[in-house]
């Protein structure tokens, strides 16, 4: 079996690539897929801390399935909105939507 | 008394509705006071319960008539009825009438509140509602943009003193949550009936009724010793809570670094200005220090602040008084030296340890001759629709009421006997010689104020001579001056009949609890188990203020006299010293150039430093906090990814402490 | 086996469950007329409310142990009633019907009518189901419900290019700080092997996991509850969404956040504090507080619209409410739940006022409600009281729970004053803007500028207001002043100024539920 | 070095590698080729920890349906987008911020050490875990889909009055 650190760790360089992803890209569609990645990173540590369970208990992975369909969920909306926004901008770069500021 | 201030309420409608609510709150104040008086324990509810702290401790709305209450119950509304009464003719042709009363009726109910407040977080609440109604009878002529900033002016400045009130209200509970106080010493104190805390006195919040001298026990004995506390309380925190509360006073009361606002605040109208700026809500300040007075007497240091921002603020606003050419700023600067009084009074007493009788005896009678004072240079402005002095002049026969009543007011003020003011300021006078003699510290603050009588006298008749004195007016309006109807009259008269007989009122049996501790003065008299007797300890002391008030006519006679027009404060004002010497047609004694050069100097320089440095001061903090918000809604660029990467920035800072500083915490506190 | 005793208690939840199909249901049917839906909407969030109020009268309402054995309050089920749990139920749903309510006077649009209160009943629903949550994956999942569903009312009026950036901004930082709050969570998890609240009281073998996890859940809710530096995103959603649904935003949303917060930390505290000794937490959280309490404050300073102020100013409130939980005491938490309520009547308030007055004409920018004082009296002072109250000016709620709320944290001592010191200073900033908009509202109209009596320069976008208020010759008659901006608009807003007076000049009753039900909260964690 | 630790070392360098391409490549097409290799790399790590339903959950949800829900976006928007357009003004302290990160986890990460054995469970551990247990959870996911559901239906619905902008190209 894989020694948790590592899996920490893992999860933890995802969780830091998708906040990069998050904090340079500007198109929308990529800002989805970084947050993914966390997600996906969140998900990791769930079943990780599961396997490693001291009360030999699967909640981690319930959450992992729950987590999974969530984030599916929050990929619609987000990919909705964006749809929207690009029915009136035409863009889906977030940086064509800077009207309100300051 | 509920009735009192219910009615209060219902002055809506317009004028006349508000003189009767506020004639049946003034019988009713009267009443209670009169009550309070003659009553063997002091009235004091405790039923409402406002709000209760989950340890079961209530914060309670009570109502506690303590003897300074009642005296402030009396001044309140006496002055607040004459002055509603004469807002009806000299208002009756503005616009906004029933916001106006609104707005009066409001006032006075909160400062109503203020005075029968039992506890510090009840007198928090009316006291900031009096400062919201200063905002918005000061901004009553919103049209002009002056009065407009006038009114933020005095409603930030005294929100600053606020803030420090309340910072000193929370060191006081935390100061004293933690102590006991010494049970013989309670025992001794709870024979006054105020004392409302069962067997101990612990004044926190729970059981914080104003305590005060006991009543009619000797008054030598001080009403609280220092070492009451049985722990010895923090001292410097004591200090410090000493001195923010004296923040909030002096915010209030426009004392010196937080006065600017006052003298501004005279773009309220007259009516306004006499009630609020003269005769109540800057003294409740005073009556907050008096009230908490048997507090400050556990920090000298405090107490000598007390007394020396009071001193200092007497000569400060005397000075400016004597170059201000608006009869109104004249009389403002007057109201905040003699502030300056009642606080250093307070702070004298505290210091002594005594109960701070002599600065509210100035207050009780400062407040009809300066409403007095107030309400006929109104009445001047409602002859003449000046307010400049220079353009007044030789109305004493087309206005004679006017005329003489106001002069009544300023003997009072300059302190001459047999008027009111000369009482009170020698007892002030002489409990501060008391203490600058016990600690030398309080000498140049008790010269400030010695110094301030003659400037007193000397600027308050330099107003009424120009005003009124001279054989013509100085201006087209001057000539055609009318006295205004009895409306107006009335409360000019009653005020000027007041301002002769408050000096008294403290030597009529049943009345002198009210002024605790003040047992120093009164022309010779002391008070004594035995009631008040003549003793002329102080006789030379009162001899000395009272020749310094002579003084201080007999130059204003001499500068401005007989409608001689001697501009002291001109444009050209640098070569002033000069000019005293060239233009000096009557008289020729050198003092004279001497004492205005001086004077004129330190006017000079305070206003210098009231201009620039104090008021610069809350401009600038105004401009540093408009910079910076400028600077900092850049970073709301509207590009979403640098809103995330504050998130982000955000997380690592918690992200760093948690790892790093929560650990660097445990070993810092040993682990 | 009966079912309705252990569906009781969920009695609320249910009604809103209801609610929302009957709004689906009668969209369906063809209905889309907003007094019908919206009315709908009201009466069912009206009577969880009330529900909701039965409740907190008969407290304890139902012994725990009539719930679905898996379900009751222990450490176990997912669910855990707790009576500040309840009260904050009370809170959302009166923030949602007053929202409901306003929206009546909204302009009709068949299409977004329906989703718009069928998204405002479930996200009433996702906040009722954060005030019972007993574990952090159901209550992060109820944020995230409310989340949602709040994303998309942003932008419900779709053809508006504003608001739909102001939704595209939402979704992405509330996407970005939700899912960092789930790693977060996964990291506690690793902790504790639970994600049971009632666990989190203990302290886990491997403490550094759980505040790791601790810190980021507290930034994924901080964004919820607009906390610098996690706040950049609200100003310009308020700004850009309908105000009705700022207003819900900033009443309700935040104080979901803020509940959330609650619910994780005042466990959360123990394990902060063994591993700092004492006042780990209170710095992290105090730090926070004062940050936003200071930025809100002085950002709010330099605004030139009406909206984006409010917006700040909703910032800086959500920094002194926070005080409540760097305090951690009962008083200190029934504190922040008092300013909380006055919060939902003086924000939710005041953004239903922008609405009402943007309906008769008035711009966006803070010069243009100059002189609307003379004009629109009601509303002008209504709207003046919401201000005074959120200045802290005695005898409104506001000046209630911002004074109790500093001095439970001179109650408790120490470094704690000095929370109570910023929030002073602060609150006394606030009073420069606060009076700045006050003393346009008052100041006299200038002679000549066109829109000087009656509103003529009409660019309402509603059909209600633009219809009537050109022709409004009577400005101080109350009826057309209500006329002119919507019955339903101007009741709640003249409701929510007369019950911040009210509770303003007697909070007894309502300080003591909430001081019982902060006593049992801090008891039970 | 054991079989495990290898894969995972295996596993994980894709994971990190497929996840940095996605968010480096220039095309937004390519981008979610990426993804999806990513997704399974993550699918396979969930094999190694021994939980089989969430690899083969992973594989079906995200690299299957998540992916095509992507691509389909990028077909209806229709536009070569920019994906290495410059990080204008934060690309410094963004770098910064995530190496920052990265770090901060890493330092976390080795503070946790385990020396027991992992575990499985069955998929009927889990149902019974996720549906009795925590039935709460699936429910609050159902209002969630629920609200997601109609927001969703309502933002991609063209309006029934005229759109302002008709789409491009479509």
């Amino acid at each position: 079996m894989i020694p948790l650190d590592e899996l920490l760790g893992f999860s933890g360089v995802l969780f830091a690539i998708g906040i990069f992803g998050v904090l340079t890209r500007r198109n929308f569609i990529l800002l989805l897929v970084s947050i993914e990645i966390i997600m996906n990173a969140a998900i990791l540590n769930f079943i990780a801390f599961a396997a490693y369970s001291p009360s030999g208990s699967p909640s981690g992975q319930s959450i992992a399935v729950i987590l999974i369909g969530l984030a599916a969920t929050e990929i619609a909306v987000g990919l909705a909105i964006v749809l929207a926004l690009n029915r009136i901008i035409g863009s889906v770069n977030v940086a064509q939507a800077m009207e309100l500021k300051l | 008394m509920v009735l009192g201030l219910g009615g209060r309420f219902l002055g809506k409608a317009s004028g006349w509705i508000a003189v009767a609510a506020e004639g049946l709150a003034l019988l009713a104040g009267v009443w209670i006071a009169l009550t309070e008086a003659s009553a063997s324990t002091v009235y004091h509810d405790r039923s409402f319960v406002w709000f209760s702290l989950p340890d079961g401790t209530n914060l309670v709305m009570g109502t506690l008539v303590s003897p300074l209450g009642a005296l402030m119950l009396i001044v309140v509304n006496v002055v607040g009825f004459l002055v509603v009464l004469y807002s009806i003719e000299y208002m009756g042709h503005e616009e906004g009438l029933p916001r106006y009363y609104a707005e009066l009726m409001l006032f006075l109910t909160a400062m109503n509140g203020v005075v029968l407040a039992d506890n510090y977080v009840e007198f928090i609440l009316f006291w900031e509602l009096v400062g919201l109604c200063s905002y918005l009878l000061i901004g009553f002529f919103w049209k002009r943009p002056s009065a407009a900033s006038a009114a933020k002016k005095a409603f930030l400045v005294t929100r600053v003193g606020d803030v420090m009130f309340f910072v000193g209200v929370f060191i006081f509970f935390t100061a004293f949550a933690t102590q006991t106080v010494n049970p013989a010493f309670a025992s001794s104190v709870s024979v006054y009936p105020g004392a409302s805390c069962p067997g101990h006195l612990t004044p926190t919040w729970a059981c914080s009724g104003f305590v005060f001298a006991p009543p009619n026990t000797d008054s030598n004995v001080p009403f609280l010793a220092a070492s009451a506390l049985s722990g010895a309380a923090n001292q410097t925190l004591m200090t410090l809570g000493g001195i923010m509360i004296l923040g909030g006073a002096a915010g209030k009361s426009a004392q010196f670094p937080l006065h600017t606002w006052l003298p501004d605040a005279m773009e309220g109208p007259t009516t306004v200005s006499a009630l609020i700026h003269a005769a109540t809500m800057v003294a409740a300040g005073v009556f907050l220090l008096a009230i908490t007075s048997m507090y400050l007497g556990f920090t000298p240091d405090a107490a000598l602040v007390i007394l020396g921002i009071g001193g200092f603020t007497a000569l400060f606003a005397g000075t400016m008084g004597l170059v201000a050419n608006d009869i109104k700023r004249v009389i403002a600067y007057s109201t905040m030296s003699q502030l300056g009084y009642m606080t250093m009074a307070v702070g004298a007493a505290s210091f002594l340890v005594v109960g701070p009788g002599a600065g509210m005896y100035h207050l009780f009678t400062h407040a009809f001759f300066k409403a007095l004072l107030f309400l006929s240079a109104g009445s001047v402005i409602h002859a003449l629709n000046t307010q400049d002095l220079f353009e007044m002049g030789g109305l004493l026969k087309a206005m004679p009421v006017t005329g003489y009543t106001m002069l009544i007011g300023a003997l009072a003020l300059s302190g001459v006997p047999p008027f009111s003011g000369f009482f009170s300021k020698d007892a002030l006078l002489s409990l501060t010689w008391t203490a600058a003699q016990k600690d030398p510290v309080a000498l140049p603050f008790f010269l400030m104020a010695a110094t301030g009588v003659f400037l007193t006298a000397l600027y308050t008749f330099r107003l009424w001579f120009l005003t009124f004195s001279g054989s013509k007016g100085r201006s087209e309006a001057a000539h055609h001056a009318h006295e205004p109807s009895w409306i107006m009259r009335a409360p000019l008269v009653t005020l000027a009949a007041l301002s002769v007989v408050a000096g008294f009122f403290p030597l009529i049996g049943g009345f002198n609890h009210w002024l605790p501790g003040l047992s120093y003065g009164i022309f010779g008299f002391t008070q004594t188990s035995k009631g008040w007797v003549f003793a002329a300890a102080d006789l030379e002391l009162a001899i000395a203020s009272l020749a310094l008030a002579f003084a201080g006519i007999a130059v204003a006679f001499a500068l401005w006299g007989n409608g001689r027009v001697f501009h002291l404060a001109d444009d050209s004002v640098w070569k002033a010293p000069q000019k005293v010497l060239v233009r000096k047609y009557y008289f020729d004694e050198a003092y004279d150039g001497l004492a205005h050069g001086v004077i004129l100097g330190a006017a000079r320089v305070f206003d210098w430093v009231d201009r620039y440095v104090i008021d610069g001061t809350i401009h600038g903090f105004e401009q540093v906090f408009s910079m910076a918000s400028l600077r900092a809604r850049r970073a709301q660029t509207g590009l979403v990814s640098s809103y995330a990467m504050w998130i982000v920035f955000g997380l690592v800072l918690l992200l760093i402490f948690v790892l790093y500083g929560i650990p660097y915490l445990g070993t810092l506190w040993g682990g | 086996m009966v079912a309705l005793p252990y569906l009781l208690p969920y009695l609320p939840e249910l009604t809103l469950l209801v609610a929302t199909f009957v709004v689906f249901l009668l969209d369906v049917a063809g209905e889309h007329r907003r007094t019908t839906l919206g009315g709908v909407s009201a009466f069912f969030l009206i009577v969880a409310f009330v529900e909701v109020l039965a409740d907190l009268g008969t407290w304890p309402f139902h012994a725990l142990s009539t719930l679905p054995a898996s379900w009751n309050g222990t450490a176990q089920g997912p669910i855990l009633f707790t009576s500040l749990g309840i009260v904050f139920q009370g809170i959302f749903l009166a923030i949602a019907a007053l929202v409901a309510i306003a929206s009546l006077s909204e302009a009709e649009d068949p299409d977004g009518t329906p989703t718009f209160y069928a998204l405002l009943l479930l996200a009433s629903l996702g906040m009722l189901l954060v005030a019972i949550s007993g574990d952090l994956i159901l209550l992060l999942l109820a944020v995230e419900v409310t989340g949602i569903s709040t994303y998309v009312l942003v932008g419900y009026t779709r053809k508006d290019r504003r608001a739909l950036e102001a939704a595209m901004k939402f979704y992405i930082i509330g996407a970005f700080s939700t899912t960092i709050s789930f790693f977060g969570a996964s990291l506690v998890f690793g902790a504790y092997g639970t994600t049971s609240l009632l666990a989190f009281s203990q302290v886990p073998s491997d403490p550094s996991l759980a505040l790791v996890g601790f810190a980021m859940i507290a930034v994924g809710l901080g964004f919820k509850v607009t906390l610098v530096p996690f706040h950049m995103w609200a100003v310009d959603v308020y700004d850009g969404a309908p105000a009705v649904v700022s207003a819900y935003l900033s009443a309700g949303s935040k104080k979901m956040g803020l509940f959330a917060l609650f619910a994780i930390f005042v466990g959360a505290v123990r394990v902060f504090d063994t591993a700092g000794n004492g006042y780990a937490l209170a710095i992290m959280m105090g730090g926070l507080a004062i940050a936003t309490m200071t930025v809100g404050n002085v950002l709010a300073l330099q605004q030139q619209t009406m909206k984006r102020m409010l917006a700040y100013s909703s910032i800086s409130q959500a920094g002194y409410m926070l005080i409540g939980l760097a305090v951690n005491t009962t008083p200190s938490l029934s504190a922040a739940t008092l300013q909380m309520v006055a919060n939902v009547l003086m924000k939710g308030g005041a953004f239903v006022a922008v609405a009402a007055a943007a309906a008769i004409g008035v711009g966006p920018l803070i010069t243009d409600w100059k002189g609307l004082g003379h004009r629109r009296p009601i509303l002008s002072a209504s709207f003046a009281i919401m201000l005074l109250s959120m200045a802290g000016i005695p005898l409104t709620l506001g000046f209630v729970g911002k004074f109790y709320l500093f001095f439970s944290a001179i109650l408790a001592g120490g470094l704690f004053a000095i929370l109570a010191i910023v929030g002073l200073l602060n609150s006394a900033i606030s009073v420069f803007y606060y009076a700045r908009i006050l003393k346009h509202i008052y100041m006299p109209e200038e002679t000549g500028s066109p829109d000087a009596h009656g509103g003529t320069r009409s660019l309402a976008s509603s059909t209600l207001g633009s219809s009537t208020s050109p022709t409004d010759p009577q400005p101080s008659v109350a009826i057309s002043e209500f006329r002119a901006m919507g019955y339903a608009r101007m009741g709640v807003i003249v409701a929510c100024a007369v019950l911040l007076i009210a509770l303003g000049i007697y909070p007894t009753p309502i300080v003591t539920a909430l001081n019982a039900a902060a006593h049992q909260f801090v008891a039970l964690h | 070095m054991n079989v495990d630790a290898l894969l995972f070392a295996l596993v994980a360098g894709a994971g990190i590698v497929t996840a940095l391409g996605a968010l480096m490549a220039r095309e937004v097409v390519h981008t979610i080729m990426w993804i999806a290799v990513f997704f399974i790399t993550l699918a396979l790590t969930y094999f190694l920890l021994l939980a089989a339903f969430l690899g083969v959950l992973q594989l079906a949800v995200y690299a299957g349906a998540v992916t095509i829900l992507l691509l389909f976006a990028v077909m209806v928007v229709r536009k070569r987008i920019f994906s290495r357009e410059a990080a204008i003004g934060i690309g410094a302290p963004a770098v910064a911020l995530t190496f920052l990160v990265a770090y901060l986890m890493l330092e976390m990460a080795t503070s946790v050490y385990t020396s027991e054995p992992g575990q499985g469970y069955s998929v009927a551990d889990l149902s019974r875990n996720l549906f009795t247990l925590n039935g709460a959870w699936v429910l609050a996911l159902g209002l969630v889909m629920l609200s997601a559901l109609v927001g969703a239906i309502y933002l991609a619905h063209e309006s029934r009055g005229k759109a302002i902008r008709s789409e491009e190209g479509a």
